[in-house]
């Protein structure tokens, strides 16, 4: 990057973000705001398209063309911290004169932990909000068939059953196995990555258990997976599948079905003690490069993620303010009410958590999957699967 | 095969490239087809062969309507005036190429095309493409690979225009040959004369897109059908005197003389009229009494050629060369009964006696 | 006397000068400069790549120059099998899709009536959004609802999986592929077939040729450097292939990632797990496998080059 | 004898039909689709013909992004990327067929060997470059990149190759130069195949937007297909309103299609060569 | 414009088409190249032109050597035996491209264009296409798009081939008489000796690429330079008597008689030599003592052409038709000095006095 030139005026950052429609709108008219409301720092918002935006940002940053600030998942920060790209905000945050006080106290769930997971105390990532996975149900039929909206696993692969007794049609269906897998696993005390060692630290047992038993209600019909239908929201409203998990921010997508039935929405099921719903919220990032730019995103993310505007934030996008304060404002509380993604989302907000991103676990993830889909669909021995899973992941992982 | 066309009319547009002809022509013969560039006769041949839809019209091979026949089931053999050789075929390939459509076996069809090959002397370039032979050899490809497949009818456009002299006598004589002992009807163009009658049975005279005369080659030119034909067929070309039929003789414009010869025309008196007479029709007896006067006069072997004035039309003839001659003189001619003939100066019909 | 030696003669007696250089050169100047710049120099660079090990792709460094990123991607089986899937694809697509071209593109080149609406249907698609063709044909293959199975059901035969099912996808994705080539095909040997001199065909009709005749005497062959041509690009494209993949199974490479390509692996070595080294190797593996491929093609094609 | 013809007449038509619909069904479902409410747009299995048509998606799509500032920009890029890739084109393709040099074929073959490398390879360091000599989020840098097409020279140089040499002779010794043959005689005749060239390359620049969406930033440069990922985010994808986008962004191709096809199909037909 | 060719000499890989040519052309002359097929004619035009490099050899426009220019530099007309239309232009269209080329004002190309246009009577159709013309006219296209440039040198490739006798004649009194009235050095392949001798000033014969004689035209068909060009020019063709020279004349194979002539050949007694006349060098005079056998005549004109056998040999000549002949008939001939040549059997040259 070129070297900052000393000049009059405010300092100038970019923002790249890939919201669309009103989100876009509304976070174009957050940053005017915030443009408005000082001269120090001035946010130059670019929108980028969704499809291939890793890539493209990958590239630019490789070129000194990138953004200052972003918007990314802990995945792409152990990628970045790799390559020493990243802006570490603790110095910041824990500043006596312009720091955020109760930063971590603040923060919900286990995100702190999930955003210093690096190490060394550094805070690489400043979260604003958060998704997660969501249990949307056909409320219709549910009711119809006097069915209980499912709170653990066995329920779920109950209710599926009569589901799928009664209508022919799979009860259950998830938009993402690696994440429903994920959370088996750890709702039932399993490891995932171990970061140190750069591993898989699964349990054996739980993990092979869990595996069959998918595969098995998938086989039998009662569950599904979205296939050629990429998003379960579909099926759904079309009355294809009658329950499904998928992210709280697809609620629209959920309820598109013309009227022909109400839908719930709950938080997803559970195992047992650990109570798990994995955590898709990302945080800001800040690409190294001068000192004023640093501060100037800094004290852009901390306008932007001060209480009142996480919630409007939250708010306008269906999601979860990272932070409790912003959840406790009685504009949040209201939204709730109205919105029944948000409402689960809430519910859930206690036990939303985060699993270990380090380099290779992308890797993993697709290791995953690829022993799901053998599992369920090519008629593979789960045992196999998952053995050739472990292998699979751990090479990735200890490249 | 006997070919018959009714009416057969071909227009390109705006242009009548072929105009209602209708014709009978016997099965066996060879028939030249003459005329001036552009008056028809490869529209014609394209006809014949099915290339080109007709306007208007039938054709008839023996009894059977083949109008609509596409040309695969014509059974024609066609040298196209531009060849049309295959380029991306050998020599051999393409002289053996009808035959493999018919399914001759691979040896026998070799064995055939060689054979048409030598006798088109290009037996030495067998393996060539087209692109790599001189445009004659490519005009006798094209010839060989038109005849190897025993054709039933026989179309030949120009197909000697590029051969030297005496190729193109044997290339004649070769298709002559082939022609009487197959029988198959032939059509050639040919825009020589000579040639025209030296293999013809019949020659078909066209101009305009229209039929002139049909007949045996010596009668095209003993008994001319209009003044065009007779214009057309004959080296060196026909004398024409132009005058008005007076006195149950022609006056010549230009002059006062009233020539009489011995036909007895069907005219009427006053009408302006064509005298027509060949060269060798022109006696010098004593007893002749038609007055000339002699502009030029050329040695051509035993004989003199004088070119001869009379009123404002020249004529030539035919004198003993042992006769002086000088430019200027008087010379006195008179006209024999065979090639001699009257026409109408306006529609070129001829007077018949 | 010097002056009378030809010093050095090219195909069928032309002279050698410097003249003979500089004219094509000024011809080719923009071209060249540009494929120097955004081809050329590209290639050598990915070559270099390839090379680099341990190769960090935002800040440009490496550890030194070595044969690692090949060791490993040679050692990978998910390369291997990518190779493998890659060139089944290639072999089907590109002789299918060439077959069904050279027949509707001298069909269409036959008729008369219609066939601007024939033409313009057969274009269409080059102008699709590429998201409707991916809907169209998740729809067509679909288990439950899609089409083929019903046209399948006609003839009594069971539903197939065609997406989901890792044994049908192969088949799946090569459908897709022949037909998303079929109309660029089609418009190169249409432009093809214009070319072609119809007193040929004339000739060939004289000669007593029917139809089919025609077809394998004298159209195929007169049309064979377009065919060539076309051979070569779609072997070249498909050997590239990647959209077909993502369109069909949603960013997997099949249903059960068994359907790797060598793109597909090149993608997600560069832009899921940030290797561009192995990438890079890669690439260059699959760049030598299409020179491999088009060298054996251009030795078959030499013998049509009558022009 | 006359039936047989026909039934072969009915048959071509059939199967040319058939290949026309499957060929055409995806354009087809595109309009349908962006007729259709959100809901029916998701539906499963899907409906062919929407219950009740709505032209709300076009409405939607028109407002969303700023067309009208992405179309000028297209057209920009495009009718620069065509005309100089054309040029480009025409004199790589001349010199590549007609113009006879010690190691021509042998540079041509390395040329076409260069297509073989990934795009995604060359994209990378493209994109340097770009950064580097300052074209980044700029028009010039949608241009520039692909106006040296080995694959347009390539089909150029075949359908070149195929104009007899005689022709060339012809215009020499007609007193032609290279350039006025190459001008007044190859490329009036090449015309078909010109033109068909110009319309890929005209639907590949209309429609390239990796490559934009990589170097360009601004809302100022971007270009038509940009417009389309409006609808397509983190959380799905709305079919109906991108299929709205879609129809809108290639319609202009369609018209220019629509325009060429007569020029692709009624080639110049030879004549006038014997032999 | 004086051209000069040296050593010329063209290769087709194993093909030699031409072979090491060297002449000079005189400047202003109209140059006839006969020759048979695929003698090397088009390639000998070629190669003047500059299409075709030249394997070896030079070739001099006046004193510049012009071997390397390029034939867009050469300012040569050239009718292509192909003709070589531009198939996307009309008519004429064709004709002005050269004009528009030396950047002559657009009126006066089409100006110019019209009036050759009309030299070749094609004015009608200057607003078709090639292919829409027959093949006549496309061959008069050509010609009059070589000659409306007025270019230094003029190549024509049997540029009348596909032209009936009468507008043959008009054309290529046409070309001959802008030939002379411009001096532009003219060559000009036919295949048709009475054309060459009636435009020609010299002709150059070649054979399988070598020149076989150059010279002024009479002098081909008096002074032969050796038996092929005596065989190739003259109808009926040469007579041709193979034996050996013995005691001064010629025993003839097969006949016992040892002829003599008034020649006084250079020639050694006892080589096979071929005694070559013309059919009008034959005498039939009292004196003649050739003891022959009638074996056909035909009546021609005011002679009768006899065909006479002579060992195994057959002979040509004209005798008075007047005189009464049967076949089986003994005639006694001699021999003219005129018209008779000597030849090397093996060789072909020729033996002089
Ligand atoms: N490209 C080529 N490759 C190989 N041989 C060739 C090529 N072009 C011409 N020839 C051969 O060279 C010889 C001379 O050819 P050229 O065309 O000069 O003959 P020509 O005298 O013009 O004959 P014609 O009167 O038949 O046109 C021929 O035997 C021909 O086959
Ligand atoms: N496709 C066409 N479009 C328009 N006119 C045409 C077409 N083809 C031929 N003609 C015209 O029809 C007439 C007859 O042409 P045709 O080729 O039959 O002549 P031809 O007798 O073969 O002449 P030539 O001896 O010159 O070859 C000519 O005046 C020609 O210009
Ligand atoms: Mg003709
Ligand atoms: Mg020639």
């Amino acid at each position: 990057k070129k070297p900052e030139v000393v000049n009059e005026g405010p300092v100038e950052i970019t923002y790249w973000h890939t919201y669309t429609e009103h989100h876009n709108e509304y976070l174009t008219g957050i940053v005017d705001e915030f443009n408005a409301s000082q001269n120090e720092v001035k946010v130059v918002l670019v929108q980028q398209p969704y499809q291939d935006y890793d890539a493209n940002l990958l590239q630019a940053l490789r070129n000194g063309v990138g953004p200052d600030i972003c918007s990314r998942f802990p995945t792409n920060v152990a990628d970045y911290i790799d390559e020493d790209l990243l802006v570490d905000f603790a110095p910041y945050i824990n500043d006596a004169t312009i720091g955020i006080p109760n930063f971590k106290e603040n923060l919900t769930g286990f995100v702190y932990g999930e955003i210093t997971q690096w190490g060394d105390g550094a805070i690489y990532m400043i979260p604003n909000i958060c998704t997660s996975e969501v249990f949307y149900y056909n409320k219709t039929l549910f009711e119809e068939l006097n069915l209980e909206v499912p709170k653990t696993w066995e329920e779920l692969e109950e209710v599926s059953r009569i589901i799928y007794q009664k209508t022919g049609k799979p009860g259950f269906g998830t938009d993402s196995a690696i994440d429903t897998f994920q959370g088996l696993l750890i709702q039932n005390g399993s490891g995932y990555i171990n970061a140190k060692t750069k591993q898989m630290d699964l349990d054996y047992d739980v993990a092979l258990e869990q595996l069959t038993w998918l595969a098995d209600c998938i086989k039998e019909g009662i569950f599904r997976l979205p296939g050629d239908d990429y998003y379960l929201s579909g099926p759904f409203c079309s009355g294809a599948v009658a329950s499904y998990i998928g992210s709280s921010a697809g609620v629209g997508y959920a309820t598109m079905n013309g009227g022909a039935f109400e839908v719930g929405c709950a938080p997803i099921p559970q195992a047992g003690d650990v109570l798990y719903s994995s955590s898709w919220g990302g945080g800001f990032v800040c690409f190294k490069s001068t000192e004023a730019k640093a501060k100037a995103a800094y004290t852009f993310l901390k306008w932007f993620t001060s209480t009142e505007m996480t919630a409007r934030w939250a708010i306008n996008f269906g999601a979860l303010p990272a932070y409790i304060s912003g959840m406790e404002t009685e504009a949040y509380q209201d939204y709730i009410n109205t919105n029944i993604a948000a409402e689960a989302l809430y519910a859930s907000k206690d036990f939303i958590n985060w699993l270990n991103a380090i380099k290779g676990s992308a890797g993993v993830r697709t290791a995953i999957d690829k022993m799901i889909s053998e599992a369920c669909l090519n008629n593979v021995d789960p045992k196999t699967a998952l053995d050739d899973m472990i292998a699979a992941a751990n090479a990735e992982l200890n490249q | 095969m006997r070919v018959k066309v009714k009416n057969l009319t071909k227009r390109f547009g705006e242009v009548t490239a072929v105009n209602s002809l209708t014709a009978e022509f016997e099965s066996g013969k060879l028939i030249a087809l003459l005329g001036p560039s552009g008056c028809g006769k490869t529209t014609m041949l394209n006809m014949l062969s099915g290339i080109l839809p007709v306007t208007e019209g039938q054709i008839f091979f023996d009894e059977k309507d083949v109008t609509d026949l596409t040309p695969d089931k014509r059974e024609v053999g066609l040298v196209f005036q531009n060849y049309a050789l295959y380029p991306h075929m050998t020599v051999l390939e393409n002289i053996c190429f009808p035959l493999k459509i018919k399914k001759v076996s691979k040896a026998e069809r070799i064995e055939r095309a060689k054979e048409f090959a030598k006798m088109v002397h290009i037996e030495e370039y067998l393996n060539r493409k087209p692109k790599e032979l001189s445009g004659g050899q490519q005009q006798r490809v094209a010839i060989a690979r038109a005849l190897v497949k025993n054709p039933k009818l026989l179309l030949l456009d120009e197909p000697l225009s590029n051969l030297d002299a005496k190729l193109r006598v044997e290339m004649r004589e070769e298709i002559r040959r082939i022609q009487r002992e197959s029988g198959v009807t032939t059509f050639f163009v040919t825009h020589d004369q000579e040639e025209a009658s030296a293999i013809s049975d019949y020659i078909m005279l066209m101009k305009l897109g229209e039929m002139q005369q049909y007949d045996k080659t010596r009668n095209l030119y003993n008994q001319p059908a209009n003044l065009f034909v007779a214009d057309f067929i004959g080296s060196p070309t026909i004398n024409q005197l132009h005058g008005v039929y007076t006195k149950g003789g022609i006056k010549v414009d230009g002059d006062n003389q009233i020539i009489k010869t011995n036909h007895k025309w069907q005219v009427e008196e006053g009408s302006r009229v064509v005298l027509a007479s060949r060269a060798e029709a022109i006696t010098f007896n004593d007893k002749d009494d038609v007055k000339t006067k002699v502009v030029e006069s050329y040695l051509s072997g035993k004989d003199t050629l004088v070119n001869l004035k009379i009123g404002s039309y020249n004529l030539r003839g035919y004198i003993d060369a042992t006769k002086p001659i000088k430019i200027g003189d008087n010379l006195n001619i008179g006209f024999k009964t065979e090639g001699v003939f009257l026409f109408d100066e306006l529609t070129g019909e001829r007077y018949y006696e | 006397m010097s002056k009378f030696k030809r010093v050095k003669k090219y195909k069928s007696d032309e002279k050698v000068t410097a003249k003979t250089f500089l004219k094509p050169a000024i011809y080719l100047l923009p071209f060249i400069l540009g494929i120097l710049v955004f081809t050329v120099y590209p290639f050598f660079n990915a070559v270099a790549i390839s090379f680099k090990e341990d190769y960090k792709v935002i800040s440009d460094t490496f550890s030194g120059w070595g044969l690692g990123n090949y060791q490993k991607i040679f050692s990978d089986p998910t390369f291997i099998k990518a190779i493998i899937n890659t060139t089944q694809y290639v072999l089907v697509v590109v002789s299918i899709s060439l077959v069904i071209s050279i027949l509707i593109a001298v069909m269409l080149n036959s008729v008369e009536k219609l066939q601007g609406l024939f033409q313009t249907a057969y274009f269409m698609p080059m102008v699709t959004s590429s998201a409707a063709i991916g809907l169209v044909w998740r729809w067509l293959f679909n288990y439950d609802y899609g089409i083929l199975n019903y046209l399948l059901s006609l003839f009594d035969v069971d539903a197939i999986n065609f997406l989901n099912n890792p044994q049908y996808s192969m088949i799946s994705l090569c459908i897709y592929g022949v037909w998303s080539m079929l109309p660029f095909t089609i418009i190169l040997l249409l432009a093809g077939l214009q070319n072609i001199d119809p007193q040929y065909y004339t000739a060939a009709k004289v000669d007593g040729a029917k139809t089919i005749d025609i077809f394998f005497n004298i159209t195929v062959p007169l049309l064979a450097p377009t065919i060539g041509l076309v051979a070569i690009v779609n072997m070249i494209s498909s050997f590239k292939v990647f959209d077909a993949l993502y369109m069909l199974f949603g960013g997997k490479p099949g249903p059960a990632y068994n359907l790797y390509t060598v793109i597909f692996y090149l993608y997600e070595q560069f832009y899921t797990k940030l290797k561009l080294g192995y990438a890079a190797a890669s690439a260059i593996v699959l760049f030598a496998i299409i020179l491999l491929f088009t060298m054996v093609q251009n030795r078959i094609q030499k013998k049509y080059d009558y022009y | 004898m006359k039936n047989t013809e026909r039934n072969k007449k009915i048959i071509l038509y059939l199967i040319l039909a058939i290949g026309a619909f499957i060929m055409f069904f995806p354009f087809f479902w595109m309009i349908i689709t962006s007729l259709k409410t959100g809901f029916e747009a998701n539906k499963v299995p899907p409906t062919i013909f929407p219950a009740k048509a709505t032209l709300d998606n076009y409405v939607y799509a028109l407002k969303t992004a700023p067309f009208l500032k992405y179309f000028k920009n297209s057209v920009i890029v495009t009718i620069f990327c065509v005309t100089i890739t054309m040029f480009n084109t025409i004199l790589a393709a001349f010199a590549f067929s007609k113009m006879r040099f010690p190691g021509r074929d042998i540079i041509f073959a390395a040329l076409v060997a260069m297509m073989m490398i990934p795009f995604e390879m060359l994209i990378i360091t493209n994109y340097s470059t770009i950064v580097k000599l300052g074209l980044y989020d700029t028009i010039i840098a949608l241009i520039i990149p692909f106006t040296s097409s080995i694959f347009y020279t390539y089909i150029l140089r075949n359908f070149f190759m195929s104009v007899p040499d005689s022709l060339y002779h012809s215009a020499k010794i007609d007193g032609a130069s290279d350039w006025q043959f190459l001008w007044e005689i190859l490329v009036p005749i090449a015309k078909p195949s010109l033109v068909t060239i110009a319309l890929l390359n005209a639907i590949a620049c209309w429609n390239s937007f990796l490559w934009s969406i990589l170097v360009i930033n601004s809302t100022e440069n971007r270009t038509l297909p940009f417009g389309l990922f409006a609808f397509t985010n983190e959380t799905g994808i709305r079919y109906e309103r991108l299929m709205a986008g879609a129809t809108i962004v290639v319609l202009p191709m369609i018209i220019l299609f629509l325009f060429a096809r007569k020029s692709i199909v009624t080639g110049v037909s030879r004549g006038g060569l014997k032999g």
